[in-house]
């Protein structure tokens, strides 16, 4: 059976986030009870989520979730990361044995910081140099396979229905400001852990829903920067996308998201000349990043959170909010579940994507 | 109301409209029986003069006054008040053919009556105009406005 | 306003819708001495034939008149203009006109001949009446004689052929048809006319006496003693204008009524005159003659109507253009045929049964006689009747005439009319 | 005339049922293949110079010309055929070069028809184009690496001359002398219309084509027919050619006879001269000297124009292309061999260059490789027959691509190919009056209009089964491709891997 990388999977899926702008903590078992409603988006065959706040003793390390299939990978995985980086803790994630969550990898957590001296030898920036740490496992450790790598953010994820991938990890221990979560449809059955989503790179973290039509040429465009599109999946070119637009092009988050969905050209030809001249460049530069066909996206960093859908709204995407509080996800009752009065309510449009800031004091910047 | 106009720089000399104008005023109403079999052959009221050079095809121009109606001894020649076309009743005309030498434009020929064209009795567009391969006849009002 | 027209042909119909044209209240009373609607008179010929039927010889649909407001009245021989009291009188009736147009046609004209007045098978030919009469007279066995070979006379043999067991034709002139045909285009025309229509031709002659019996012609005698069977004579030696009733009333009259050859009016201001029994200038060379054709006819009663009717139209532009067949035989001539003078010229083209001859005066074309070969002739009637100097011309002027006759510019004004395209 | 040992091509079938000898033929034949009989009224038609360009056959009123390939059998010998015999009296009798229109007849693969395109099933919904907007705009230009704003909705990135298309179809170079003034009016009217670009070829600039300047792509070839600083700047992109995909590394020949007034005066050369298109530029005999002209044109131009380099699809393509690139082009055009010229060596055309397929891909790759795909303009050129191609050609990584043939057969082109004789019947590829005024720019543009406006509908139903709403969504979209019936290396090549997969 071919995995995720080998082969591309279409698949269909359950997407749910919660975030509080002031930086309320918000437990665990509330994004589980969302995506647990929309049970039947997804067919058990992949299921995570993703957590900011969650490591608050070891903010300003690089926390590390790594999935191991083998002894040897676990051993020479360690070696790579203790020479690239300064690790702290080494631990197994806790994690509880729940029926429907079998075989799995051992599932190792690493927080550390970047080892200076190979990072100056290197000549890379430290995001950069994170990056291909991580990219360098992934694709030449066979068996290893990172799937969080932020700083005070958790990715967790496995092969099943999220609400046991949620059990499973017993992730009502733990609290974070923003939560997203991801209940997956795949068509065909890779089994594969490293192929749930979230999927994660430094502090971005994205789930997603769709089968992106553009994947191909989203992917022939971000691999000309020196992305590796291993998994195939749309998740991870989209991820990347948003990494090289934010973090290389240094454009706001806002803008980023507009690349992706850029306005039609009959929208920009009606607008006022400023906003008329910046969809057309916006367009003409980044025409290799547009993304098309049916997606809804919810996009985690440190910056906030930002959901997108696609130009012609071919996904389900719902938004409320309350309090300081703001809920997305596919459907409305997942929403009503854990907020039965929220304030405002409503379908998340393609052309508008909505950006959640996080107001957070210590805001780091990334 | 409308009329044939010719532009010479596109007139290609091919004559279908002569073709198309015969089959359009034969009984058959077929090109091929009426330009090869129909008897009495039917007359083309259209005529392309020149050569592959220069060439352009000419049919009557249903002059404002025109002198064919007022040279007519029979009163067969007449200039419908509505739309203008200049009609021969073909029981009326004995073929005299006054009105063919007094046309400035040589658009009338010699038939038993006089035969002359009738813009194919106010149809949406005449035959020769229909089927010009390079639109080289448009027919159009005096104005120029296309149709 | 009261019109009174004398005569419904060519002018006197012309003159009465012009009228109605430009005055649309005035009372038009149009009075004809013959007992028909105005019809085509140069049409009797192809009613003798049989070519047409008495029911499409009529000029316009009798409901026309009506629509138009246009009084005829049929029967009504006027037999006297009172100029002083503007008045006209036919029968028993009086007519009160305002503007009077005479449009009293031509009559014919018949030579002296011994015992032929009266004789009941010696006939005119000029209208429907005589026409009738002549039908109903002739038959297979029947020996036709007509004296005169002018077009009225020809016209007239072609339609008796058709009908008699033989046809003459006595002309006093050297060539047929001598008003529209030169010498040698008469031959050719006449060598077809002998062939087509087995008639028999006595030219430079004259009928000098008739024999009859029982007051019917049975042979008549010629200036050569010759002796020819006939018994039905037809008198088409050619007409004159009729001016009785212009002269009787003191307007001014030569051969013809003389107006002002461009308003037609009269020397009374109040009475015009059209048609063939005018006086006509010949554009061409100015010369004053009876141009008794129906083109001419039309133009001189609608110019007169549009005086009448103080409206503007004049005419200036007076020639004689004729077009007439003989057993398929096209003949089309136009302006001055039979003209001298070293000022003219012609030249002749001659191609099987095709003859074209045209005549110029200096670089302006002036005439053409075409035999059989008168497609587009209107073109050359064109170039004579503008007088368009021919060194101007792209084309070679003897072939068919047509728009590459011209130089562009005025081609494509012939072809896009005044369109810009 | 001496016995020239190679029959006819066609013969010319006439129905005498259905002739109803009007003559159409007679006046429509440039070749003479039509005559009336010694009655002059019977038409008879002998087919000596008959090309098969069907003028008479689409004209006659009454459907009774046929035209028929003359079947003269030869000994079999597959490797001495017919027309290598035909081609050796042809070369013996005149001693010179065969000379040959339009594009390549051979054999060769055409890569397009072993590429098969995707379409959305269950997982993603294909869109309906007639329900949902479907963009096929397409922006040519050199592009910035990067935008800049100063926040959402202002940008302070500084752009570069762009060039807006309508749709991804342009015309391709046609020069005045190669094909006739109404043709390339034509092809400006449609350009305009269409909002897309004609380009006017290497002959320069007709003044009647004065008014569609602002949708022209002007052309600076080895002859600098024309060129002058008002050409230059009145245009929408200057286009170097370097080379033409029929003849790659052969300059151009058009004959003083072919140099009317109207020809002399647009290419400025004196009437009835020869006009000599040299195999290279003589200023270009290097990259470096590329650049060197890039940038002249681009200070003619006060930088506002883009420009393009145009080269054949040769071995090496990929290189090239990448340092057309690097030596500033904002749009490089890559023609592949099986496009069409109006005359060009046979054995050139036949031989020499690569099918455009393989070419565009690879240049695609390698621009990708290097990191500057998305800066600069790919342009494809070399026989698009139908909107699929240009739909595999866009997947395969194309900008957008040029269309010549395809415009002239919808002016009435029926691939003769005998450009080069200048008797074109539908006063495509002649300058003779009589024949020229055969093509009437007001029908032609129409239905080159229509034509592209079909394409259009057509590429659109194909994106909206992909589930694709916008053209910057197919570009380089190999996915949607599969190959059929193609080597490992070919698939290789292209990029696509084998239906199936």
């Amino acid at each position: 059976m071919l995995k995720e990388g080998q082969v591309r999977i279409p698949s269909g899926c359950a997407i749910a986030a919660i975030i509080d702008r002031k930086g309320g903590m918000i437990n665990g078992s509330e994004i589980i009870k969302s995506i647990a409603l929309m049970h039947d988006r997804s067919n058990g065959l992949g299921g995570g989520f993703a957590a900011y706040g969650i490591y608050p003793e070891h903010r300003d390390e690089y926390a590390f979730h790594i999935f191991y299939e083998n002894a040897q990978a676990h051993q020479n995985c360690e070696e790579f990361l203790f020479k690239h980086f300064n690790i702290d803790v080494a631990e197994r994630i806790p994690t509880k044995k729940v029926d429907s969550i079998s075989n799995g990898p051992d599932i190792w957590r690493y927080f550390g910081r970047v080892n200076r001296v190979r990072m100056k030898n290197s000549r890379l920036d430290e995001s950069e140099y994170v990056v291909q740490c991580v990219t360098k496992v992934n694709a030449a450790y066979d068996g290893a396979y990172i799937f969080s790598s932020g700083k005070n953010i958790g990715c967790f994820k496995a092969v099943g229905y999220p609400e046991d991938v949620g059990e499973f990890y017993m992730l009502d221990r733990y609290n974070a400001y923003l939560w997203t979560a991801h209940g997956r449809f795949p068509t065909n059955t890779p089994g594969w852990w490293g192929g749930a989503h979230p999927f994660n790179i430094l502090d971005w973290s994205i789930v997603h829903n769709g089968e992106i039509s553009s994947y191909d040429t989203n992917r022939r465009y971000i691999e000309q920067f020196g992305y590796k599109c291993t998994m195939q999946t749309d998740t991870e070119v989209i991820t990347y996308l948003f990494d090289h637009l934010i973090r290389h092009h240094n454009l706001p988050v806002n803008v980023a998201a507009d690349v992706l969905t850029a306005p039609e050209w009959a929208e920009i030809d009606r607008m006022d000349s400023d906003k008329k001249e910046y969809f057309t460049n916006l367009r003409a530069i980044y025409s290799g990043a547009l993304v098309n066909g049916p997606f809804s996206v919810i996009l985690g960093s440190n910056k906030g959170l930002l959901a997108i859908n696609d130009r012609l709204k071919l996904r389900s995407l719902t938004a409320a909010t309350k309090g300081s509080r703001a809920y997305f996800a596919s459907e409305e009752s997942a929403i009503r579940i854990i907020c039965p009065d929220p304030e405002k309510l409503w379908s998340v449009s393609g052309a508008e994507p909505v950006f959640v800031p996080l107001e957070l004091n210590e805001e780091e910047d990334v | 109301m409308k009329r044939i106009y010719a532009i010479e720089e596109l007139c290609l000399n091919c004559r279908l409209c002569e073709v198309h104008c015969k089959t359009a005023h034969s009984l058959s109403k077929d090109v091929f029986k009426a330009n090869k079999y129909e008897e009495p052959t039917p007359e083309s009221r259209v005529t392309v003069y020149g050569n592959n050079f220069a060439s352009a095809a000419l049919n009557c121009r249903h002059c404002d006054d025109p002198k064919c109606v007022k040279a007519c001894i029979t009163g067969a020649m007449t200039k419908d008040k509505t739309t203008g076309i200049v009609y021969v009743n073909e029981n009326k005309c004995i073929g005299c053919m006054t009105c063919l030498a007094v046309c400035p434009y040589g658009c009338i020929k010699q038939g038993k009556a006089a035969v002359k064209c009738d813009l194919c009795r106010n149809e949406n567009e005449p035959a020769c105009v229909k089927n010009c391969p390079n639109h080289a006849l448009i027919y159009v009002d005096k104005g120029g406005e296309e149709k | 306003m009261k019109y009174i027209i004398i005569g419904a042909s060519a002018a006197g119909l012309a003159c009465a819708e012009q009228i109605r044209k430009e005055d649309k209240d005035g009372e038009i009373t149009v009075l004809t001495k013959e007992k028909y609607l105005p019809y085509s008179r140069p049409s009797i010929s192809s009613y003798l034939k049989g070519a047409v039927k008495e029911n499409n010889m009529y000029l316009r649909k009798s409901s026309h008149y009506t629509s138009e407001g246009i009084h005829i009245v049929t029967g009504a021989q006027v037999k006297i203009i009172d100029r002083k009291s503007k008045t006209v009188k036919a029968g028993r009736k009086t007519y009160p006109y305002d503007k009077l147009c005479i449009c009293t046609g031509s009559k014919p004209f018949v030579p002296p001949m011994k015992n032929v007045d009266g004789k009941e098978n010696a006939l005119t030919f000029l209208d429907l009446e005589s026409a009738k009469r002549i039908k109903r007279l002739a038959n297979p066995r029947t020996r036709a004689v007509v004296i005169g070979g002018g077009l009225i006379g020809m016209k007239a043999a072609e339609g008796l052929s058709k009908i008699c067991k033989s046809v003459d034709v006595v002309e006093l002139a050297p060539h047929i048809l001598p008003s529209i045909l030169d010498e040698k285009s008469a031959k050719t025309v006449k060598k077809h006319i002998e062939t087509e229509g087995h008639i028999k031709f006595h030219l430079e002659q004259t009928v000098t006496e008739a024999k009859s019996s029982k007051n019917k012609i049975i042979s008549l005698i010629l200036k050569n003693g010759d002796e020819i069977a006939c018994n039905l004579l037809l008198l088409a030696v050619g007409v004159r204008p009729e001016t009785e009733l212009a002269e009787k009333c003191g307007l001014e009259v030569s051969r013809g009524i003389i107006t002002d050859p461009a308003t037609m009016q009269t020397s009374d201001k109040s009475i015009y005159a059209a048609g063939d029994c005018t006086v006509s200038v010949d554009m061409l060379d100015g010369s004053k003659k009876i141009i008794a054709l129906w083109p001419n006819a039309v133009n001189q009663g609608i110019a007169a109507g549009s005086q009448m009717a103080g409206g503007k139209i004049t005419i200036n532009k007076s020639f004689s253009v004729n077009a007439i067949d003989f057993y398929g035989l096209r003949i089309c001539t136009c302006g001055l045929i039979n003209v001298q003078g070293a000022k003219y010229s012609d030249k002749v083209i001659c191609n099987g049964d095709r003859y074209k001859r045209l005549i110029f005066e200096g670089g302006r074309l002036a005439g053409y006689v075409l035999i059989n070969s008168s497609e587009n002739a209107g073109i050359y009637t064109n170039l004579i009747e503008t007088g368009m100097d021919l060194s101007s011309l792209s084309g070679n002027l003897f072939d068919t005439p047509n728009p590459f006759l011209f130089v562009k510019p005025v081609r494509n004004k012939l072809l896009k009319g005044e369109l810009d395209l | 005339m001496s016995v020239n040992y190679i029959p006819r091509r066609f013969t010319v079938v006439r129905d005498k049922e259905l002739c109803i000898n009007c003559g159409c033929c007679v006046r429509q034949c440039s070749n003479e293949c039509h005559c009336f009989a010694d009655d002059r009224k019977t038409v008879i038609s002998h087919s000596a110079d008959c090309v098969a360009c069907h003028r008479c056959v689409d004209l006659c009123p009454t459907g009774a010309l046929r035209i028929e390939k003359y079947v003269c059998d030869y000994r079999e010998n597959a490797n001495w055929t017919p027309q290598y015999q035909q081609e050796i009296c042809r070369q013996a009798q005149t001693g010179g070069v065969l000379l040959s229109g339009m594009g390549t007849p051979k054999d060769y693969p055409v890569y397009w028809d072993k590429i098969l395109l995707n379409a959305s099933q269950v997982t993603n919904p294909s869109i309906d184009p007639l329900r949902e907007p479907m963009e096929i705009r397409t922006i040519l230009g050199r592009k910035p690496e990067k935008l800049t704003v100063e926040k959402k909705g202002k940008s302070t990135v500084e752009m570069p001359p762009q060039v807006i298309l309508e749709t991804p179809i342009m015309f391709s170079a046609m020069s005045f002398g190669s094909i006739s003034l109404n043709a390339q009016k034509s092809l400006a009217m449609a350009a305009k219309e269409l909002g897309t670009l004609f380009n006017i070829g290497e002959g320069g600039l007709h003044p009647d084509l004065q008014p569609f300047t602002d949708r022209s792509i002007v052309q600076v070839a080895s002859g600098r027919f024309g060129v002058h600083s008002d050409y230059l700047n009145n245009s929408k992109i200057v286009e170097i050619k370097i080379g033409q995909g029929a003849k790659p590394g052969i300059g151009g020949h058009l004959p003083g006879e072919k140099v009317s007034v109207e020809v002399s005066n647009a290419r400025m050369i004196p009437e009835g001269s020869d006009a000599i298109s040299p195999a290279p530029h003589h200023d270009i005999y290097s990259i470096e000297d590329l650049r060197q002209l890039i940038w002249a044109i681009k200070q003619a131009t006060n930088n506002k124009k883009p420009v393009c380099v145009k080269i054949a699809a040769v071995h090496n393509v990929a290189a090239i292309v990448s340092g057309c690139a690097r030596a500033g082009a904002d749009i490089v055009a890559i023609d592949g061999f099986r496009g069409g010229t109006g005359a060009a060596p046979t054995r050139i055309r036949d031989n020499v260059g690569i099918p455009i397929e393989l070419a565009l891909a690879s240049a695609d790759q390698r621009l990708r490789d290097e990191g500057t795909r998305s800066q600069i303009s790919l342009v494809a050129a070399g026989s698009f027959r139908c909107s699929a191609d240009i739909v595999k050609a866009i997947a395969l990584g194309a900008d957008a691509c040029y269309c010549a043939s395809a415009p002239l057969i919808a002016m009435g082109c029926h691939m003769c190919a005998t450009c080069n004789t200048g008797k074109c019947n539908w006063g495509i590829a002649t300058q003779r009056p009589e024949l020229t005024k055969r093509l009437n720019p007001d029908i032609m543009y129409k239905r080159v209009v229509n034509l592209i406006t079909a394409w259009n509908h057509e590429i659109k139903e194909i994106m909206g089964g992909m589930g694709i709403n916008s053209v910057d969504s197919l570009r380089g979209n190999r996915l949607m491709l599969r190959g059929i019936g193609l080597s490992e290396k070919e698939l290789e090549i292209l990029g696509i891997k084998h239906a199936g997969e």
